[in-house]
């Protein structure tokens, strides 16, 4: 059975400004649904498949995001939510940024936005399945 | 040689059947909450996902142990379907339950710790109203024997109205569902995170998914045996209580241990014992 | 009893849709001890003045914080026009308040949702975040964006909104409370609600005090407190009176945030009702020079923005002191002796800001 | 409307019993803050009395800062004081809860103590 | 017969024996070969008289009364001597002595005892009795031999008397083997101050001073059961019914319940039913063989042994109601109490008062049902609780605690102890094995009565889950490091907890065996024996075999991973990286609900509860 049908996600906080977390948080709600898709926020990396980062990496959430990549199952993917994710955007000036959510794990999605929409949020985890569908494939043949 | 056939027929259908019902509870919630809600055959989905993931886990045994908590489950709806001895089947379901327990308990994590003790504050809370329900089925039946129980020519639930009040209170406990989702439950918005199977990835958390199913299938056959002498009014009755658990779900917030426990256990004393006093009086 | 559980929890938790960190010491399901640890979210945006001209840091004030965003940018704006001496027009002032009110209801709404999330009720969550997506929906009609909008600037706004306009928000307005009132009742009625938050989190009057308490949190334990007293802005001419509450804890928190909707909404109204004709902004010219200390009322408490110019077109000091912060002493206060199904119960009573916090 | 706002500058040495005063007064703590300027740290105590605005003001150098914790007094202040400590690189002695430096856990030390407002100024300005 | 008498005597000899020997290879053998003679005995014995309907001895005593009028008033100047140092204002203890030797010498005097003609009766019973104390002592008594070694190694302050610990324990199952071959009540009262001397000597063994408090609060419980057998053994003296037990039992309800409801009193005193269950929790400072001997597979059941042979007397009365309401109190209260206890030698305590009072709850009921449940509690309480107390004694010399918070992840670091633990917390609890179906079995008894009975085995067969439940779960909560094994030293200790596993699981598979061949003898047809439950029974057990199986394949496709710790693990996975930047260990431990189930708030209602049901027991009687 394809993995498409049913991406669980788990979000994390980077270090946004919640403007992006609301939104990963409105697309749950009735306006948007993402149960539709059979989509569930799991809150647990150990039975997500998609995580979602809003936010850039700074110094001390590095870690946090590396464990929490480490800990999900194959096949998963990674959606970069927001400006800040994708590059740090005007806070990739400021002294404890690292930067883009790139920086510390591969990321397969890039989100655009500030605060991304939870259209086009929506549009990168259907993105995502793509890849899921294509990481899980690999594992099968190998 | 019947009782074989219908125990395997109950292990089989059980899996379609919780699955479904599994998948409308999900589209009914959904639209008490304003919304689509997913395809009705997303638990399967789900499952057979979960299945062609990676199997994380933290040691060797706890994957076995969730393995040895199905067995006993299914078993459990075997002997049931089988129409075995009743208070035999709760028991099977009791040792599942605990493989359960262990299963948590052996990850050595401690969300997965915590839930696990959580459970077994909800196995005190549910089960002494379970096996009462058995008592009072025997009291109004004069068997614990299924077979007999099911073909029996008057349903127990006349005799027994209080103690299937109390029933009903405590399903909420068994099928996992809000206000008593204490140790795990179906939305991971919980501050045990996922509590009993936090450290449950891939194929291990779909047998968990599996064991829920047969749980949730146990329970239900349980509420079918109050009517058992009219089949109809038994399945229609089963539909009721099930949609009242989604309802309750709905409007309630998750209570804590304390008030559970406390809750539960008085609630089996009074419309539990109570009628099983007053049939016993009035007999 | 030596011997307890210790479990961290957070930074990535569920319940927490941010992320900070709690060293939780636990006896059965008693919390003895907690720790808490920020920095999960600081990037240190304050510094930023050196980089930005004092007219694009509206921009990284409105970035402080997603949800109350725009408040954020007003009480930046608000440091900045003392400094200069900056006249602003009525009409943008009552704008402010607008956006500032509608900002608020926006915020006491996903509070409402994600405090019903955190005690299991999913379907209160759902019901909240519905009504809150209309009144997103003004938001994006009126200045296009749905969280994060730009609208404030130094010395006005940068967006009109038309009368017809403003006619149709006062029937939205209404609609809104209208689908909201059954929701309001159960948050103050139900009982499951009742149990997770009565007498749970309990913060005295003199305690809140000391803690230095603000906002709602400060209010629900009988302070009347509120910031919009100072009559900054539009409150010159609107009257607003602290929505006060006595029982200190969880469930008076949600009381309280509940009737300030009530008040916002209301607040609103009158503002459409009274708001004048004229310019939306002043010509800003020069460089601030001086210092401030700006105070407005965020819907989680007083914020304070210290702003210190130089003559030039960067700040000498840019610094904000959010709600959160100072309500950190008093929710360490009311998680002792908690259990740990309160915890995020508690935690979520102060609506945290974390990225606020943490800057 | 622009609320008044008290300023008073004092000495370090005066600080802990004008805070003691102050608290006993019924003040509450708005917030600690720390402005670097070209030769010394300005720090700002401010209280808040029924909307009443009262600012703490002392400056201290900008070689080997020290202060002393009000925080035995006023509980809230070890959160500001900590951060003084991480983004100022100042020494604040005896707070009631110590992070040693990992408040905000940041890489770089005290960063708003090497880039002076007045230095990117000249080199932008 | 002959066996019987052997089985009494002979202990006798050992006994002696380890008196005079100092050596501790002596100590060994003599134990190991008297130990082997006994149990070989007893099983012999219960193979003679399982299916039997009961033998009466054909022997004539010579002078019995004066034997044991002898016999009594030695018993009485030990227990005169014990009390010596005691202060003055514990006077109560001696005068207890007195007062029921003095009432019983002084109609041994008076000639007025009946006479017996029957001194012993042997039936199914006695041979389950004999099983249990033949087969679980004396795997014990060997336990002893390398447990004693380890003990005084560990405390060196504390003088060597292993061999008069030793000769106790021989001595005991003389006296424990008189008490239930006897007919004759005054042999059984002899045999039973016996006990409460071999009691007081082994709890007092190390001569600490808590181990002498408790040993005295232990001795004066007992005697107040012992004031009550003697009282019993008065009235029907002065009645002048009999004294034979059996004879007792079939005469006429009515003039006999009280000399009845006095020895069931004095059961139930030795079975540490409430309100005097707490002389067995101070005895749990004994050396945990005694524990496991005395405490709680085999003397604590001569108590219910005797409430159970007074079932005929009880069976259908109020005050036989009021017997089994006392045991089902003392069942929920002391399951309810163990779930606050975090000392595993406390559980174990609190779990055996409440198996007994289970046990006296069927006992009290007195249906040939109930009997039978009570009977198959019995057998699988002996063997699953010694090998649970031998258990912890090894853990307790291994690791120096008896905590069970200390024992998690103890499968890592003691695999086989802890593999025989947990057959040994199986059998306590987990379906299909002996506890579980005893108490399957008592609540399909017990569903024809009122329902408040089988509801109290309900509620405190729910409680027993948890804790049990929640020591298993700690026991294989398998660490994430490699541990250090600290098996080494357990030398002939592993004769006796193999032993005991093997015990526990054959009493389980065997169970439609027993109760074909031992318990239909005695009680007759029961439903719970017809196939389709064994069936069932026999599936679980098909069951029970598999997860070993599964646990032993080793599993290829699993991926090894860190446990969730929100994000802020480090790398070691038994830390967490703490608020204040360093890492910081994460701790489990598990939940004691002492708010509920505290000692505290349980104990004065469970007190105050069990005088009230006792009060009203004998008023009862009265109407």
């Amino acid at each position: 059975m394809s993995i498409k049908k049913s991406p669980w996600i788990i979000h994390y906080d980077g270090s946004s400004c919640n403007g992006c977390d609301i939104e990963v948080l409105a697309c749950l709600t009735p306006l948007y649904d993402i149960e539709r898709f059979g989509i569930i926020n799991v809150g647990n990396p150990k039975h997500a498949d998609i995580l979602l980062i809003t936010g850039g990496v700074n110094q001390q959430n590095k870690t946090v995001i590396k464990n929490l990549y480490d800990q999900m199952a194959e096949p998963k993917a990674v959606v970069a939510i927001g400006a800040c994710a994708c590059t740090g955007h005007f806070f990739a000036e400021c002294y404890n940024m690292l930067g883009g959510v790139d920086t510390v794990i591969p990321v397969d999605v890039f989100v655009p936005g500030c605060a991304a929409r939870p259209e086009v949020i929506i549009d990168g985890v259907v993105k995502a399945l793509a890849v899921l569908e294509k990481k899980q494939q690999e594992k099968v043949t190998a | 040689m019947n009782a074989w056939i219908w125990g395997i027929v109950g292990i089989l259908l059980t899996p379609v059947v919780a699955g479904l019902v599994g998948g409308i509870d999900r589209v009914i919630t959904a639209k008490m909450q304003g919304r689509m809600g997913p395809p009705v055959l997303q638990p399967f989905y789900d499952v057979m996902k979960l299945f062609s993931k990676q199997n994380l886990v933290l040691n060797r045994f706890h994957h076995d142990l969730v393995i040895c908590s199905l067995i006993f489950t299914v078993a459990a709806v075997g002997l049931l379907f089988a129409g075995e001895n009743l208070l035999m089947c709760i028991f099977a379901l009791v040792v599942g339950n605990v493989f359960l327990v262990l299963a948590a308990y052996s990850t050595n994590s401690p969300y997965s710790m915590l839930g696990a003790d959580r459970e077994l504050l909800q196995m005190l809370a549910a089960e002494p109203m379970i096996l009462l329900a058995a008592v009072g089925i025997y009291m109004a039946t004069g068997t614990f024997d299924i077979n007999l129980i099911a073909s029996g020519t008057h349903s127990a639930i006349q005799y027994l109205p209080g103690v299937f009040f109390g029933l009903i209170y405590v399903l909420t406990i068994k099928l996992r569902k809000s206000p008593f989702d204490l140790s795990t439950s179906h939305h991971a918005h919980q501050e045990l995170v996922k509590g009993l199977s936090t450290e449950f990835a891939g194929p291990s958390l779909a047998l968990f998914e599996i064991i829920h199913w047969y749980e949730t299938v146990f329970v239900m056959a349980l509420i079918y045996l109050f009517f058992a002498s009219r089949p109809i009014v038994g399945i229609v009755a089963v539909l009721i209580v099930y949609f009242l658990e989604i309802l309750i779900d709905n409007i309630n917030a998750r209570v804590k241990w304390d008030l559970m426990l406390a809750s539960a256990w008085v609630i089996t004393l009074i419309f539990g014992l109570g009628n099983l006093m007053l049939l016993f009086i009035l007999k | 009893m030596a011997k307890r559980t210790i479990v961290p929890f957070g930074p990535q938790h569920p319940v927490l849709p941010e992320p900070i960190h709690l060293d939780l010491v636990l006896e059965d399901e008693m919390v003895v001890d907690v720790l808490p640890s920020v920095g999960f979210i600081h990037r240190g945006l304050e510094l930023l003045c050196q980089k930005k001209s004092f007219q694009d840091m509206v921009f990284v004030a409105e970035r402080i914080c997603g949800i109350c965003s725009f408040i954020h940018g007003v009480g930046y704006c608000q440091g900045i026009e003392k400094v200069m001496n900056l006249d602003i027009p009525k009409r943008a002032q009552f704008l402010r308040v607008f956006w500032g009110e509608l900002s608020r209801v926006h915020s006491h709404l996903l509070w409402l949702g994600l405090a019903a999330d955190a005690i299991g009720f999913e379907s209160l969550f759902m019901h909240s975040w519905r009504v809150r997506e209309k009144v997103l929906a003004i938001f994006e009609e009126t200045t296009g964006g749905r969280v994060i909008f730009g609208a404030a600037k130094v010395g006005g706004v940068r967006i009109d909104i038309s009368q017809d306009k403003l006619d149709q928000l006062a029937i939205a307005l209404d609609e809104i409370q209208k689908e909201y009132e059954p929701l309001a009742k159960v948050f103050l009625e139900d009982y499951t609600v009742q149990h997770r938050w009565s007498e749970v989190g309990y913060l005295s009057k003199e305690d809140a005090h000391q803690l230095g308490a603000v906002g709602p949190t400060a209010r629900a334990s009988g302070l009347p407190q509120d910031m919009r007293k100072l009559r900054y802005g539009a409150y010159e001419d609107l009257e607003v009176e602290p929505i006060v509450e006595t029982a200190g804890d969880c469930y008076a928190r949600c009381v309280v945030r509940v009737k300030e909707i009530y008040q916002s909404l209301d607040l609103m109204r009158r503002v459409i009702h009274k708001i004048p004709a004229g310019e939306i902004e002043t010509k800003v010219t020069g460089f601030p020079q001086g210092e401030y200390f700006s105070r407005v009322e965020q819907p989680r408490g007083e914020v304070v923005y210290y702003v210190k110019g130089n003559g030039t077109k960067f700040l000498d000091r840019f610094r904000v002191r959010t709600p959160t912060f100072a309500n950190i002493p008093p929710l360490l206060q009311m998680l002792k002796g908690c259990t740990l199904a309160d915890v995020p119960a508690i935690v979520l009573s102060i609506d945290p800001c974390i990225s606020c916090t943490e800057r | 409307m622009f609320e008044d706002q008290e300023i008073v500058t004092i000495e370090r040495s005066e600080l802990i019993s004008r805070a003691q005063k102050i608290s006993k007064e019924g003040y509450r703590l708005v917030q600690i803050g720390c402005t670097k300027q070209s030769d010394h740290f300005q720090i700002d105590y401010t209280f808040d009395k029924e909307y009443r605005f009262y600012n703490l003001r002392l400056s201290i150098p900008l070689d080997h800062p020290t202060l002393p914790s009000i925080s035995h007094l006023i509980m809230p202040a070890f959160l500001y004081e900590n951060e003084m400590h991480d983004l100022f690189g100042i020494q604040v002695s005896d707070m009631i809860l110590d992070y040693q430096g990992k408040f905000y856990n940041i890489a770089k030390k005290a960063p708003f103590a090497t880039i002076s407002a007045a230095d990117t100024t000249t080199e932008k300005g | 017969m002959e066996l019987a008498i052997f089985l009494i005597f002979f202990p006798l000899l050992p006994a002696v024996l380890l008196v005079f020997s100092k050596n501790a290879f002596f100590q060994k053998w003599i134990t190991i070969i008297a130990s082997t003679v006994i149990a070989a005995a007893s099983v012999l014995f219960a193979i003679q008289y399982m299916k039997g309907s009961g033998e009466y001895s054909t022997f004539i005593c010579p002078l019995p009364n004066q034997l044991i009028m002898i016999g009594d008033i030695i018993l009485a100047l030990v227990f005169l001597f014990i009390c010596r140092k005691l202060p003055l204002r514990r006077y109560w203890i001696p005068l207890l002595v007195i007062v029921q030797y003095g009432l019983v010498l002084f109609y041994d005097f008076s000639g007025r005892m009946p006479e017996v003609t029957h001194y012993l009766y042997l039936d199914g019973l006695t041979a389950v009795m004999a099983v249990v104390i033949g087969i679980v002592g004396t795997l014990i008594a060997i336990y002893t031999v390398g447990y004693m070694k380890h003990y005084h190694h560990e405390h060196p302050e504390l003088s060597n008397r292993t061999h008069l610990f030793l000769a106790t324990i021989f001595l005991f199952f003389s006296a424990m083997f008189g008490i239930i071959f006897s007919n004759s009540i005054t042999w059984i009262y002899f045999f039973w101050e016996i006990t409460t001397v071999c009691s007081f000597i082994m709890i007092s063994y190390s001569r600490e001073p808590i181990a002498i408090q408790n040993a005295f609060r232990a001795l004066w419980m007992l005697l107040v059961g012992g004031l009550s057998f003697a009282l019993a053994i008065i009235y029907l003296a002065d009645s002048g019914y009999t004294l034979e037990l059996q004879r007792l039992m079939m005469m006429p309800v009515a003039f006999v319940l009280l000399p009845v409801l006095l020895i069931c009193f004095a059961g139930m005193n030795k079975a540490a039913l409430y309100p005097f269950g707490n002389w067995l929790l101070g005895a749990m400072v004994a050396p945990t063989p005694a524990s496991a001997l005395l405490h709680s597979s085999t003397m604590v059941k001569a108590g219910v042994y005797l409430v159970i042979r007074c079932a005929p007397i009880l069976k259908g009365t109020t005050a036989g109601a009021m017997v089994a309401l006392l045991g089902g109190l003392s069942f929920l209260a002391a399951s309810a109490m163990a779930v606050s206890q975090r000392n595993s030698k406390r559980v174990l305590a609190y779990s055996t008062i409440a198996n007994l009072g289970l046990i006296v709850l069927c006992a009290g009921i007195g249906t040939s049902f109930t009997l039978w449940a009570a009977v198959l509690i019995i057998i699988f309480h002996a063997v699953a609780k010694a090998l649970m107390f031998l258990c912890v004694g090894t853990v307790s010399h291994q690791t120096n605690s008896l905590d069970i918070e200390d024992m998690q992840g103890l499968i890592a670091s003691m695999p086989y102890v802890t593999i025989i633990m947990l057959i040994g917390l199986s059998g306590m609890f987990l379906a299909p094995f002996g506890m579980l179906i005893s108490k399957w079995a008592v609540i399909q008894a017990l569903a024809i009565r009122s329902p408040i009975f089988p509801a109290i085995v309900i509620f405190g067969g729910s409680l027993m889950l948890f804790f049990w439940t929640k020591w298993f779960g700690q026991l294989i909560a398998i660490p994430n490091a490699r541990q250090q094994n600290l098996e080494q030293g357990i030398g002939i200790e592993w004769v006796a907890l193999w032993g005991l596993a093997i015990l526990t699981i054959a009493a389980c598979v065997c169970y439609p065996l027993i109760g074909q061949y031992w318990l239909v003898p005695m009680y007759g047809w029961n439903p719970m024996l017809y196939d389709k439950i064994e069936l069932s029974i026999a599936i679980m057990l098909g069951l029970m075999l598999l997860p070993p199986i599964i646990l032993l394949i080793r599993k290829k496709h699993l991926v090894y991973t860190t446990p969730y710790l929100g994000g802020a693990n480090v790398a070691n996975p038994q830390e967490f990286m703490g608020s204040l930047s360093s890492p910081r260990p994460w701790a489990f431990k598990n939940y004691y609900l002492t708010r509920f189930f505290g000692e505290e708030v349980l104990m004065r209602w469970t007190i105050a509860g069990s005088i009230v049901l006792l009060i009203l027991m004998f008023l009862v009687e009265k109407l």
